[in-house]
């Protein structure tokens, strides 16, 4: 069998189950591929890693992936699974924020490490400054978890519809005491979790039927998912070697990240590249990305693929 | 071979492999890579450097001491250099030390910020709390039987309190500010500081102990004019065991929530971003302070301690 | 044997001090959760409920000792030892890693003493960057280690062995270089009048002399080994292992799972410093101390 | 032996009027060792009066430093009992009664000479002035005036033992317990040594025990001579001297001089062990 | 000075037909001090031949030991040379010419007694079994049969002193130094090992250099008497010694050794400072 090796993003979890399932249910031996899948942590950066020779393809998400490809690593997306975005802030409404507007002179927990892009466009386009001037917000480096709005120490802490959102309910506060900013709603919302590859190996011709059937066995792995969502969290459960995820908080996750796939069939749509795009030139005096991407995506995948 | 070269005085060494490096150097910038000369090049200016090194030791020049490390950081460079540009390395992987060099240039109101929030505040502080907490113990286990055979070995349970756990116990207890960073160091220099205390504690030899005996001297005497100075050798050892530690651990801690300010916050951040040029630039940054906090505390470890065999040679 | 008998007494006192304050500061910090929930629900229980309450919770800030207790009894006993939700397979994949680089680190840091004890060239261009090496912040170039390792087919328990090699070959280096010099003059004399190699100087007189400071050093490296491959655990993959329960655990905000690993990780910490110590003991014995 | 003790003791008449300073009864000491244990002192009694001037000479190894360790509390006998001014040895040393040259120099080495000497004065708490003034007289009575920089390392073996030396002198102790502490001298700074030591005792009527390997110092030096016999380490003869209490140097060449000598010569011989 | 040694080294006729050995021309050594340099020694001349045995004696601090340390190696002159069998002392040291006994023990604490003998054996490359028969001989030598076993701190000063010597004589060097390596020893032991290293040296032909305090011990033993004067460190006399080579213990007694004995005191007092 074809060998392909997948750096996912982020940890094992639901976020990514139509790649476990597709392993799993042995959509991926069907078309002949054995498909490596190395999770993620808080300091692997896919990009680097598939420089590195590490693997063949990667998740990331779409400002990530621009920003590395102005800087030399010439990353292509192949596939866009996850339709919509899952990210938002979260804030607890005692704070008294209502709108964006009353985050000047707050804190907020922001996640860094390449993801900070989108909530750099969303000031960008308020126009509140990050610097921690006075009319402008104060940004902290938020660690893995939704402590800080548990202790107080920011206003606002980003999270994923998701996950985050739900520890913050676990923790015990209730929905009403918080105030949600999706960026969706905002107008902000950037692609998330997309298949990247280098753009040389794209030209050899065997690299890309592999990929093809990798695109094809997911998405078969993320349709299987989506229909059956506590099937698909147990078996990530199965593939989590930490031991530490729970089942109540995976099939949650599981049934929530199902309606950001939803509806899609893995082809990258151009209208929503072109937005991601618009929203991170509009950074103002720093933008996330100086200039127009070019061949930063195709369809040469997914059109065979999904035939 | 490389024995034989070092026979040669310095000077011709030091033109030999400088003349064979810029050689190297220019190889390297060709469009279609490093051609086998270069290479060639590149291996001979290491070994003249080599020589060059062993040279210089043997010469008993005064400025040896700085020379020779000099010589092989700038090796070191070069080869870098050479490597990276020669054999295309991509820079998001590593980046060559002319391009980090260019950054460190571009970005001091950055890097002077993050040192100053990271070593100037977290590391010294942090460092002078654990290593005074550590003596402290020290000094409690030394006092009591008692605590010596019940907190040594729950001193010992500190050693391995991983920072990547207690980082974020840290943030939560101290906040996101310096504060949270100086109390993983104070822990992670805590351990190494003890055992190297206790052990320096025991090494007063008896005649000398005896000798406090029948001064009828008080325990914080026998303290102070015998075992202390008997320790030193042993404290300064952990001391400069833990100054290096301390750096790491401050920034290590910075991966797990910070403002948006520090070493390791950079290092992290530019990390996701592929600025790997500027995470050098703070590699350099903290390998400078290091080295510096390192040889402070040697030379006043020189300075204490000269009566010890280690430094009389 | 003897002494582990007459030390558990004032070990178990100190445990106790300890578990004491322990309760008495997740009281302390878990209280105020309770607070402003009551005060939040409008409600005013009684501080005994209050009490109770924060030392049961499921995210406390601090959790009580026996809520850990009883997570590490869960995760080691009542698991079989080959799941993946045992504490006793984490600690194992740690361990070997932990055992692994440090011998590897015993063994370059030694090494590396050795020559900079006997090369001026060495001492003179080497200690400089050996201690440069060290002020690298490894999470900062694990990954890149690691990449690159992995380009070359390295992979597995190597990649956390060599993070742990490089945090534990300095403080043994470090102690070695001053260990391997502190002969005293008249004894190194003695083996200059019979002309004894510099081999010879090392094993009968320079090595001798170093034990007090290697197993200082020792000591100081296990501990370092075992947070070196707790810590290289996150950038490879964060698969398996206490690192990987430690990320986890604060990733989901399950203080009390990242609490189990800490207490297993320091148990596992003060096991190799003991088990140090306890062959330095032997050593000291051989060599003629006073008992 | 026990006879031979009190007779000599009777023999001096003043000797039972002046209190007992030390007083060793049934003492014993043992070393425990993984090879069998070692009878390092066995059955020693032994009584010395207040401004007595007690050498003790012997074969190497027969117990004499171990018996002035006990003495000065520095080991504790396995049987027997010491008393020092009618207090235990541990009583005495905290009431800073002894002054202890150890038979090798033991000096600080990250202190300078001078700093040595002053070392004993700053923990007993002498004012600055008078520490100053009390390590210059004594350097300069054992002739290392000049030497005060200095440290350890950069002396002779015999500079050492001076320094030393000086560092017990340098402080007022009732008892002065001194282990061969001219063996690394010359004949001449032994001579000079022997006569400031001879002085200082007179001046101050310390009690002086000085373990030594010269029959002439011994002679010269003591009041009393206790000889002793290895393994176990007993005491085998105590030789109360007839000499005056003010001894020019050339006592050494009189008839009563070399008599003392000679006995304890044959002392010496009797119990030494190439003799079995 | 100089005339003086020539004079003396005339009056033994079969001197000068014996190869020199040890050759020291024009030595000094300072050394090199913050507060001034130390003059160790200052323009010393010396011929030592095959078969000599040659005391140095001096005050404390005259720089015999810096003499001796020189001789092997331990320490570079600052001016003038020293040939050692026609070789510098380096080369005479890397081929192994030197038995050294040091002014202190100097025993390694982590070996046991036989061990510490054994130590210059093992290193030598001695076989195994020679190693054990030469260890068991020297340790019997120096009357330390029955504690081969035990460790440094377990043994008397003495004893120390003697395992070291038995260190120093377990292999055959051409050359023995030793500095003053019967110090802490009792006269009856001292007198002993005087006669087994009297013996071991008409038996062994080895060149002899001795470092001593004590006159009769100088006389005694050696072929030449070395007198010394500190700072700088000087010759001030050397004396051929008219005894013959074989020298029963009661030699002693007889005039010519007082006589020499008085000659070496007088030396001594001259050049002591006390007389400046
Ligand atoms: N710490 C010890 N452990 C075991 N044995 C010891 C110890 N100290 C001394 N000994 C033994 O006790 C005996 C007496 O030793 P001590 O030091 O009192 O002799 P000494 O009379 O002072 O001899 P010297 O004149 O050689 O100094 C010796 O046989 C020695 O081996
Ligand atoms: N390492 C050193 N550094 C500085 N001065 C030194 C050093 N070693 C010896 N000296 C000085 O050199 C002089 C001669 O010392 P040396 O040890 O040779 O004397 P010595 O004749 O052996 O005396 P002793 O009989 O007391 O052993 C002394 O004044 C001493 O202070
Ligand atoms: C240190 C660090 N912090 C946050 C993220 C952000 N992130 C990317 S994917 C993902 C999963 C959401 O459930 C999250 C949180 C990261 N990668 N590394
Ligand atoms: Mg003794
Ligand atoms: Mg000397």
């Amino acid at each position: 069998a074809d060998q392909v090796t997948l750096q996912l993003k982020w940890v094992t979890q639901a976020q990514f189950a139509g790649y476990y399932v597709a392993a799993d249910k042995g959509f991926y031996e069907e078309e002949g591929l054995e498909v490596e899948i190395k999770p993620g942590g808080p300091d692997i950066a896919p990009p680097q890693v598939i420089a590195g020779g590490g693997a063949d393809v990667i998740i990331d998400w779409m400002p990530s992936a621009l920003a590395s490809r102005e800087k030399g690593v010439p990353l292509v997306n192949i596939a866009q699974p996850l339709k919509r975005s899952g990210m938002m802030l979260v804030c607890r409404k005692d704070t008294g924020i209502k709108s964006p507007e009353d985050f000047r002179g707050k804190t907020l927990g922001v996640w860094f490490f390449g993801n900070e892009y989108p909530f750099l466009a969303w000031m960008a386009r308020l126009g509140i400054p990050t610097d921690g001037s006075p009319e402008g917000v104060r940004v902290l480096k938020q660690g893995f978890n939704v402590d800080p709005l548990l202790q107080k120490q920011a206003d606002c802490v980003s999270a994923m519809t998701y996950n985050e959102y739900w520890q913050i309910i676990d923790a015990g506060l209730k929905p009403e005491e918080l105030v949600v900013f999706k960026y969706e709603d905002q107008g902000v919302a950037t692609l998330e979790d997309g298949l990247y590859v280098l753009e040389e190996n794209l030209k050899d011709p065997a690299f890309l039927d592999r990929m093809v059937r990798f695109v094809r066995a997911s998405m078969k792995g993320w349709k299987w998912a989506e229909a059956h969502p506590d099937e698909a969290a147990d078996i990530v459960l199965e593939n989590d070697a930490t031991g530490a995820q729970t089942e109540k908080h995976q099939r949650r996750m599981m049934r929530e990240v199902a309606k950001l796939t939803a509806g899609s069939n893995g082809e990258l749509d151009p209208a929503d590249y072109e937005r991601t795009v618009d929203i991170l030139l509009s950074g103002g005096s720093d933008p996330v990305i100086t200039r127009r991407p070019e061949g930063a995506w195709t369809h040469a995948v997914t059109d065979k693929a999904l035939k | 071979m490389i024995g034989r070269i070092a026979q040669l005085p310095p000077l011709p060494l030091a033109a030999a492999a400088a003349a064979l490096a810029w050689l190297a150097l220019g190889a390297a910038h060709a469009p279609d890579g490093m051609p086998p000369w270069g290479w060639a090049a590149t291996l001979g200016a290491w070994a003249c450097a080599w020589a060059l090194v062993e040279s210089l030791a043997r010469s008993g020049w005064r400025h040896a001491g700085l020379a020779a490390p000099a010589v092989f950081g700038l090796t070191v460079l070069f080869l870098w250099e050479a490597v990276t540009r020669g054999a295309g390395v991509p820079a998001v992987l590593l980046p060559p030390p002319s391009m980090i060099a260019e950054r460190i240039a571009d970005s001091w109101p950055i890097l002077w910020a993050d040192f100053s929030q990271t070593f100037l505040k977290a590391v010294l502080i942090g460092y002078a709390l654990g290593c005074g907490a550590a003596v402290a113990t020290a000094l409690l286990i030394d006092r009591s039987e008692f605590l010596q055979r019940g907190l040594l070995p729950v001193g010992n349970m500190v050693a391995a309190l991983p920072i990547v756990g207690v980082a974020p116990i840290m943030v939560m207890w101290f906040g996101f500010d310096w504060p949270s960073k100086a109390a993983v160091v104070v822990i992670m220099v805590f351990f190494p500081m003890l055992v190297n205390t206790v052990e320096g504690l025991k090494s007063a030899e008896r005649m000398q102990r005896d000798l406090m005996r029948t001064y009828a001297a008080g325990y914080w005497q026998t303290m102070g004019k015998l075992r202390l100075p008997a320790a030193a050798p042993f404290m300064f050892n952990g001391l400069k065991i833990c100054s290096t530690l301390a750096l790491i651990g401050a920034i290590v801690a910075e991966f797990f929530g910070t403002p948006t300010v520090g070493m390791g916050f950079r290092i992290s951040t530019e990390v996701g971003r592929m600025n790997l040029d500027m995470v050098w630039a703070e590699i350099a940054v903290a390998a400078l302070a290091g080295s510096a906090f390192y040889g402070a505390i040697a030379l006043i470890e020189r300075a204490v301690t000269f009566w010890h065999p280690s430094q009389r040679r | 044997m003897r002494r582990a008998a007459g030390d558990a007494g004032p070990v178990l006192c100190v445990l106790m001090a300890i578990l004491v304050l322990w309760y008495a500061a997740a009281a302390a910090l878990n209280l105020q959760w309770e607070r402003d929930q009551a005060e939040r629900a409008g409600r005013a229980p009684s501080l005994t409920q209050m009490l109770s309450a924060a030392m049961s919770q499921d995210r406390p800030v601090l959790p009580a000792p026996h809520q850990v207790a009883v997570e590490i009894w869960k995760t080691t006993v009542d698991k079989k030892i080959t799941s993946k939700r045992s504490l006793v397979y984490h600690s194992w994949v740690t361990l070997s890693a932990t055992l692994l680089g440090f011998a590897m680190g015993t063994l370059l840091g030694v090494l590396l003493a050795v020559g900079i004890v006997h090369s001026r060239a060495l001492d003179l261009s080497l200690m400089p960057w050996i201690i440069a090496s060290q002020t690298i912040p490894i999470l900062a170039i694990a990954p890149m280690i690691i990449v690159v390792l992995n380009a070359v087919g390295i992979s597995g328990l190597l990649p956390k062995a060599l993070i742990s090699t490089y945090l534990s070959f300095f403080p043994v280096a470090v102690g070695m270089v001053k260990g391997l010099r502190s002969p005293d003059a008249m004894q190194m004399d003695q083996m200059r009048t019979w002309s004894a190699t510099t081999a010879q100087t090392f094993w009968k007189l320079r090595l001798p002399s170093s034990m007090p400071y290697l197993f200082a050093s020792l000591k100081v490296a296990v501990a370092a080994s075992l947070v070196g491959a707790i810590v290289g655990e996150l950038p490879t993959g964060a698969v398996a292992g206490l690192g990987a329960r430690l990320l986890a655990g604060s990733y989901y905000g399950q203080t009390i799972q990242i609490w189990s690993a800490l207490v297993t990780a320091s148990i596992l910490a003060a096991a190799l410093v003991a088990i140090v110590g306890a062959m330095h003991r032997r050593v000291l014995r051989r060599m003629g101390a006073a008992a | 032996m026990q006879a031979q003790a009190s007779r000599t003791a009777a023999a001096s008449d003043d000797a039972a009027s002046r209190p007992a300073v030390i007083e060793a009864r049934g003492l014993s000491l043992t070393f425990p060792a993984d090879d069998g244990p070692v009878h390092a002192l066995s059955d020693v009694d032994l009584t010395i009066r207040k401004g007595d001037f007690v050498s003790f000479i012997g074969p190497s190894g027969c117990g004499k430093t171990t018996f002035l360790r006990v003495i000065a509390d520095l080991e504790q006998p396995t049987a027997g009992e010491v008393r020092v001014n009618g207090m235990t040895p541990r009583e005495a040393r905290l009431a800073r009664a002894y002054g202890y040259v150890f038979q090798a120099a033991g000096l600080y080495p990250w202190r300078t000479i001078a700093a040595n000497v002053r070392l004993p004065l700053e923990i007993m708490g002498y004012p600055r002035e008078e520490q100053e003034e009390r390590v210059r007289r004594t350097l300069e009575l054992v002739n290392l005036t000049g030497f005060e920089r200095k440290f350890p390392w950069q002396l002779s073996g015999g500079m050492q033992q001076r320094a030393s030396i000086a560092r017990a002198l340098a402080f007022d102790a009732d008892i002065l317990l001194m282990d061969e502490p001219f063996g690394a001298l010359d004949e001449i700074v032994r001579d000079h040594l022997n006569e400031q030591l001879l002085k200082l005792w007179a001046k101050t009527d310390k009690t002086i025990g000085f373990v030594t390997h010269s029959i002439p110092e011994a002679v010269y030096l003591s009041t009393r001579i206790v000889v002793m016999s290895p393994r176990p380490g007993r005491i085998i003869d105590v030789i109360e001297s007839t000499l005056p209490r003010e001894r020019p140097l050339d006592i050494r060449e009189t008839p009563e001089f070399l008599e003392i000598a000679h006995r304890v010569r044959e002392g010496l011989k009797a119990g030494h062990s190439y003799e079995d």
